[in-house]
């Protein structure tokens, strides 16, 4: 393959400091726990469907706790506690809580040592779920075949779930790789995950474990028919973040996006619940053997793409290590980055191709995750047809992971089956068109490139040593990315945030931690 | 905790597909979302936009949405626009013509004509008038055909004529009696202000004139060609894009059967 | 040696312009060529590609030319047609509501303020609803402005507070009663199944039940925000895609003059 | 700039072959005359207009000494003789002649040498007419400038040249730099040239003087609102072939598609006859500093884009020669070739970028003249414009000189005026976002590109040493272009065709030839 020279010493220094900022952060984590890290584990012990008010049971058992001022001691605890002493199932108690006839902090206590070993022996058929469906994906990819890389990653977001099924289904027919349903707009505020089959959204459908559910079942059937594993994509980022990884976990859901940094950013989520969601979500995640895509792409809808290209190798090298931290293998990290640079600027695309070419090299393995053009695309759907077809022709010649599809209507509304059928035509025929210009193009030494990559690369290694020193909450609340400020105690979310009690367990964890490789 | 998120969208029309009612499709049955562009000559300005805003609205485009607008420099000005098309279509009603035999293969047309004809099939053809984009008609005729499929001139049991680009219409009919003709093909790219209309019906008048109408199978063929236009300007068939020599020379027997030409 | 040529085609309309009868223009005045793509709900075959065609003859073209036809796979197909569209505008009865005061420069719109009104004008504004697009208001508000036009905060004469995003109505609107506002600026990118329209009228209606709408000028904006929908739903102005930070601090200033609001 | 190692011996081997060729051909040429060729002497002796018929005088006059069986003589002997026998002027001889009034033929005769110093006296008006309109041209580039290459060429084909005005300035506006106006089909085997401003073609509009005057006038004007010197194009090849250069000369037009084998093969044109029409349309054509273009594209309309790719090479280089030899200069060879490979094949972009690379290098001072996509063009729009877009990567990378923008509804119609703003528009963007690729990005040694170079050049090189064994008449017999044969005695126009007698002059050869540097 092509390359062009980078200074090594410089990688190794971004990376070390992006390791220290981590490890930092990781101390705060560990002490920490949320409410929707206990609703998780709440999940993953079988507890589902919703109240009479169509409020969810884990809510409702975790407000339960939380209501009876006992938060701390972390829902495991109780849960198992109360398995030990009444002898119903999770689900049977989740419903007993709600319905009122049971208090399960009031209940007598087991030794935790008893709990420890119940608890584990609860978690066990759930574990073994999602070791099941990593293995029927890996054996569906074997037996059926997947795309070529870049693979082809598509939208879909009718807002009704069984349109977005046709929509889907299309898209697979024509090429696509990879489907994500957009969530609607919103839900990555609710503190709470939406119940059954949905039909209406705005711009977006909801993410439910029904929703994923009927997207993975027509996925699987349009897989068999095309004879290529049809991924599922869907949005871990938001107030619900490790419960809709462990739906996610599930339901077989192959890529999630995944990215604290994003929620705080450009959803206003307080950042300290949403780190600590974060490594659970990750967690879960990289047993799973889901793809993460994390969201650095995003700095460059507000920020200018040559001003803030070193911010998103910055948060590239920062998300690297919080997914290595959570037990994320290198194939499975989906570092973001985009097209976004300005189309009049002269030799913008030489800029695009040194962005996408570092990304490349600095990390190796990872199925980086390009996104399109968005913000100069325009009313103009022809000229937005070829700013696209400029972003697919970096993409196969730097060998990205996954091509986050542009669409030529990307100014207007969201994907019509039309233009996605367009846009993978347009990804198609250049990916074919253009197979091998990576390893028959090579960059100039010295030339605009290469100068170009190390300037982005020097900048981003000045800002970690800089976020090494101040820690990442500080940096956040000096507004260094995105040029967005964001308070410590602010934002939304913080209410669900707790210090772990001296009765805090989750077996998840130690369960999980470790990733695809932990059999 | 409230799901009045759930609530907020009224369901406007309904979405259940009918087949006597087809509208166009965005991403939500009956939608009715379709994509126009075009140019007014009028200015670029707020006005020009309207007035493009008001022509789709008489195309019966509902909410129609300018997305774009493109100064074109000497007082016209050029629109995207997306909207809801009001209109639709009935589906159960519609009743393509197409050319009603079924299409064998080169072998079995060869073998159709020693059992029906008997002798072999002479074909004589030409894009005529002053249309010179030979492509077409040589992937029909030529022996190396086209996208894999073989030409007529390969055909053991035809005897194939093809007299090239800029053909006069006249001298395509001498020599279609020349030979003898069994099959008068004719091939028109050119479409352009409709150049290919008055050039066709004359070859028809000549054929005609001849006396030969009745023992030759007329064939047009062409991007713009439908079998529908073909019929209308007098000719047995016609043959669009896609076509393959295979169709044409599964109708010209078929047809000679049919009308008992031997 | 004959100039036949020049006689063929016959001149099927009157090629003149007519301000009255605007038609869509692709090579010659009054053509009325127009392109259209939209998908069906049809499985790719020869009927769906007619039913493409009645469509577009329902929507008034004439002559539709199915460029091309492309399987989505599900039983659904997509087209691109060509075609001449009948319809036609009157241009000469186009009225565009259009913002109706002239835009000042940032010195001539504190030069306006200290003029005329004599204080600090005080503007809050906010990305409201579910909407997370602050760019647009940014665009407005920041002091930074957007493409080179610096935004209200950088205005001597106004004191600007911006929200953010995803701001509730009932937030937004008690912020201006803190600090006594003049002018809420509301912006909305998201227009999904309207989403926009019920999130807009809310926001009226809680200005109105506090008893502030006579004296607050009430403007919205973003890309899909035409003035005429913004007065529609209530609002003093709206301003679409390209608009900056003096055409809103312009219209604000001389509303507020106009309306006696000191 | 980036380049790619080809075989010199072979680039020498081939050009060798092609002179030798052009040689053999011109001593053919240089005996024969026809009657276009005649019909040029009397315009540009200043005959003009047409008789009550519509018949032009030139064609009146030249015909009037063809009846008179003394042809062999050619038009200047007689007319020349008839001046200097009557006073009359040669447009009031023409008149006289085709009312019938006067018979050129049958004056007395002036001695050879007093008709030769009489020719050179009447010749010399025009010749100072054209030098000047070339001096125009370069004061006007000189003081508004003009467009960076590649230049952008687009045509504008209503049929009706007032209409063609409006699309053309449209188009100048929008950025383009070479207006082509498309004749109406067929006009190329009419073998007169049509008379006064026109309104009614098929998919073109007539080549007549009266029309480039006009669309001359309204790019003037354009250009001095643009601030860019507009370039108007128009086609010399068909039975009238140096008529046509003469008319352009004389109205200034400034690139015109000139190449004797495009007639041959896709016109049915009579190879003896448009060879002779060919030379000296180029001599008028060099002399105007008048680009040509020539047309070996056409080749990969009909022929695989793969497999032909070396025939037009072998094209280029003979029309090189030819071009040489009727006094042309390299920087007014607009040697053309064309972007025609399956959009589906695997690596597609790279032989397209391989051939183009080639041409560049073999060519280095041509402003090389790159076709757009056409045969695998379809109703496809939005395919067609990223089809296009692919064409202008590789046309800025390779840096060709002219570039006849595609059109993204060429598999529809001729282009509508807002089908060229997206062309120019999809140009623009990439040749500024891609602006020097060319010099950043460089061919690997070895690779794809540099073997499939070498691979189309030696099959070039073959091909010439065997068309300078046969001669060029005979390979058009054997069909080895464009797989399309020819008869030396077939095609239209060769009654026009006629050997030189003794008393056969043609002053404006000697006056012209030497081209743009003969002052
Ligand atoms: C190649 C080409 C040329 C070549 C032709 C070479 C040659 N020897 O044929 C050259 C360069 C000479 C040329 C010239 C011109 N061309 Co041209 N050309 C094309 C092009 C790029 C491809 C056509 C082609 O070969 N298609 C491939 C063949 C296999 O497809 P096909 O013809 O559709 O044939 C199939 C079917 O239709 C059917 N079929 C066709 N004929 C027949 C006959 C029978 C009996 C049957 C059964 C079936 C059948 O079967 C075939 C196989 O499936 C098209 C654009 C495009 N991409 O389509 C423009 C195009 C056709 N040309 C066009 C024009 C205007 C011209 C010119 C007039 C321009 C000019 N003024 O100089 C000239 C003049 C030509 C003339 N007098 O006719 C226009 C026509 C516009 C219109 N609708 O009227 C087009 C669409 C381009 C454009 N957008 O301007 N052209
Ligand atoms: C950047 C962006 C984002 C960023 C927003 C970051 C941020 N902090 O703003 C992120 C990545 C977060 C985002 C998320 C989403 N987005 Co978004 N996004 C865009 C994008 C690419 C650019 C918008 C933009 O910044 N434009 C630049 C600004 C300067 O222009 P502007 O907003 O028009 O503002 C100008 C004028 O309109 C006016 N103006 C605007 N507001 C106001 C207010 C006043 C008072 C005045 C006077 C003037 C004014 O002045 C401004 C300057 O001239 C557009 C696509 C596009 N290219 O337009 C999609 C787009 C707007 N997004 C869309 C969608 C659907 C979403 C999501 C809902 C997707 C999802 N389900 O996850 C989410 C959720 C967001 C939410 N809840 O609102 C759709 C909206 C479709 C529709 N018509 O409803 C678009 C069109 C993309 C698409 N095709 O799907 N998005
Ligand atoms: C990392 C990440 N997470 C989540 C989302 C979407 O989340 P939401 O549902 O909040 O729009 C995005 C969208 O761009 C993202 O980049
Ligand atoms: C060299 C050359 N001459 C002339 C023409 C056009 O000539 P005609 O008017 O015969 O179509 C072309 C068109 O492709 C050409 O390439």
């Amino acid at each position: 393959m092509a390359y062009i020279n980078l200074n090594e010493e410089l990688i190794k220094r971004a990376r070390d400091a992006a390791r220290n900022i981590a490890i930092d952060t990781q101390k705060f984590i560990d002490v920490h726990s949320t409410v929707s890290t206990e609703r998780t584990i709440a999940r993953l012990y079988g507890i589902d469907g919703v109240d009479e008010n169509g409020v969810p049971l884990p809510n409702r058992i975790v407000d339960h706790i939380k209501d009876n001022g006992a938060l701390e001691d972390g829902l495991s605890y109780y849960l198992v506690n109360a398995v030990l002493e009444t002898n119903l199932s999770t689900q049977e108690i989740a419903e007993e809580v709600a319905k009122g006839n049971l208090n399960i902090v009031r209940l007598n206590k087991h030794s935790l040592d008893e709990i420890r070993k119940k608890a584990y022996e609860l978690a066990y058929p759930m574990v073994e779920r999602i070791k099941k469906n990593r293995r029927t994906r890996e054996d569906m990819i074997k037996n059926i075949g997947e795309g070529d890389k870049p693979y082809l990653y598509v939208i879909v977001a009718t807002g009704n779930i069984y349109e977005d099924v046709v929509q889907a289904q299309s898209a697979a027919k024509q090429g696509a790789d990879i489907i994500a349903v957009i969530r609607t707009t919103g839900q990555s505020l609710l503190d709470y995950v939406p119940y059954g089959a949905t039909t209406e959204g705005f711009g977006g459908t909801y993410a439910t474990q029904e929703n994923f559910r009927i997207m993975r079942r027509a996925l699987d059937e349009v897989s068999l028919e095309v004879g290529r594993y049809i991924r599922l994509c869907n949005y871990c980022s938001g107030l619900c973040m490790p419960e809709i990884a462990a739906m996610g976990a599930m339901e077989r859901l192959d890529v999630m996006l995944n990215d604290a940094l994003y929620g705080i950013l450009f959803r206003d989520i307080n950042m300290q619940r949403t780190i600590i969601d974060q490594f659970f979500s990750r967690v879960i995640n990289g047993f799973a053997g889901v793809i993460i895509n994390t969201g650095e792409d995003n700095y460059l809808t507000t920020a200018d793409a040559v001003e803030a290209a070193h911010t998103v190798l910055a948060s590239q090298f920062i998300n690297e290590q919080f997914a290595k931290m959570a037990g994320i293998l290198e194939e499975q990290m989906g570092l973001g980055h985009a097209f976004e640079m300005n189309p009049d600027l002269k030799d913008g695309f030489l800029f695009e191709l040194a962005q996408a070419q570092m990304a490349r090299q600095i990390f190796p393995k990872a199925p980086l995750k390009y996104m399109p053009p968005t913000k100069f695309m325009t009313g103009n759907i022809f000229k937005g047809h070829i700013q696209d077809a400029l972003f697919n022709v970096v993409s196969i010649w730097t060998k990205q992971g996954i091509q986050l599809l542009g669409m030529l209507t990307e100014a207007i509304h969201t994907p019509f089956i039309s233009d996605r059928a367009l846009s993978i035509e347009n990804a198609r025929y250049i990916f074919n068109n253009m197979k091998s210009i990576g390893d028959e193009i090579e960059f100039k030494r010295g030339g605009i490139v290469e100068r170009r990559a190390n300037e982005v690369l020097q900048r981003a290694t000045v800002l970690l040593e800089e976020i090494e020193k101040e820690g990442l909450f500080t940096t956040l609340e000096k507004g260094i990315f995105a040029d967005i400020k964001r308070s410590r105690y602010g934002g939304k979310g913080l209410d669900g945030v707790f210090k772990k009690g001296e009765n805090y367990i989750n077996e998840f964890i130690p369960l999980m931690l470790g990733g695809a490789n932990n059999e | 905790m409230s799901s009045g998120l759930y609530s907020m969208e009224k369901k406007e029309f309904d979405k259940t597909f009918d087949k006597t009612r087809v509208k166009a499709y965005g991403d939500t049955m009956n939608d009715g979302k379709v994509q126009l562009s075009f140019t007014l000559p009028l200015p670029y300005s707020e006005e020009a936009k309207e007035a493009a805003r008001q022509l789709a609205i008489k195309m019966g485009i509902e909410e129609p949405n300018v997305t774009y607008m493109m100064d074109l420099g000497v007082g016209y000005t050029f629109f995207v626009v997306y909207g809801s098309c009001i209109h639709s279509v009935d589906a159960t009603k519609i009743v393509v013509p197409k050319v009603e035999t079924n299409t064998m293969s080169m072998d079995e047309v060869d073998e159709y004509i020693r059992k029906n004809i008997g002798r072999k099939v002479v074909v004589v053809g030409a894009c005529t008038g002053t249309d010179a984009h030979t492509v077409g008609i040589d992937a029909i005729m030529n022996m190396k055909g086209y996208a894999g499929h073989y030409g007529l001139e390969r055909y053991q049991m035809i005897e194939a004529y093809n007299l090239g680009s800029q053909v006069p219409n006249e001298v395509l009919v001498a020599k279609a009696i020349e030979v003898n003709a069994d099959a008068i093909l004719v091939s028109q790219v050119v479409t352009q202000k409709n150049v290919h209309i008055p050039n066709m019906t004359e070859l028809v008048e000549i054929v005609e004139a001849e006396g030969i109408r009745d023992r030759v199978v007329l064939v047009a063929g062409g991007p713009r060609i439908s079998h529908e236009l073909a019929k209308e300007l007098g000719y047995d068939a016609g043959f669009g894009a896609g076509s393959f020599a295979e169709d044409v020379a599964s109708f010209i027997v078929q047809e000679m059967v049919s009308r008992g030409i031997k």
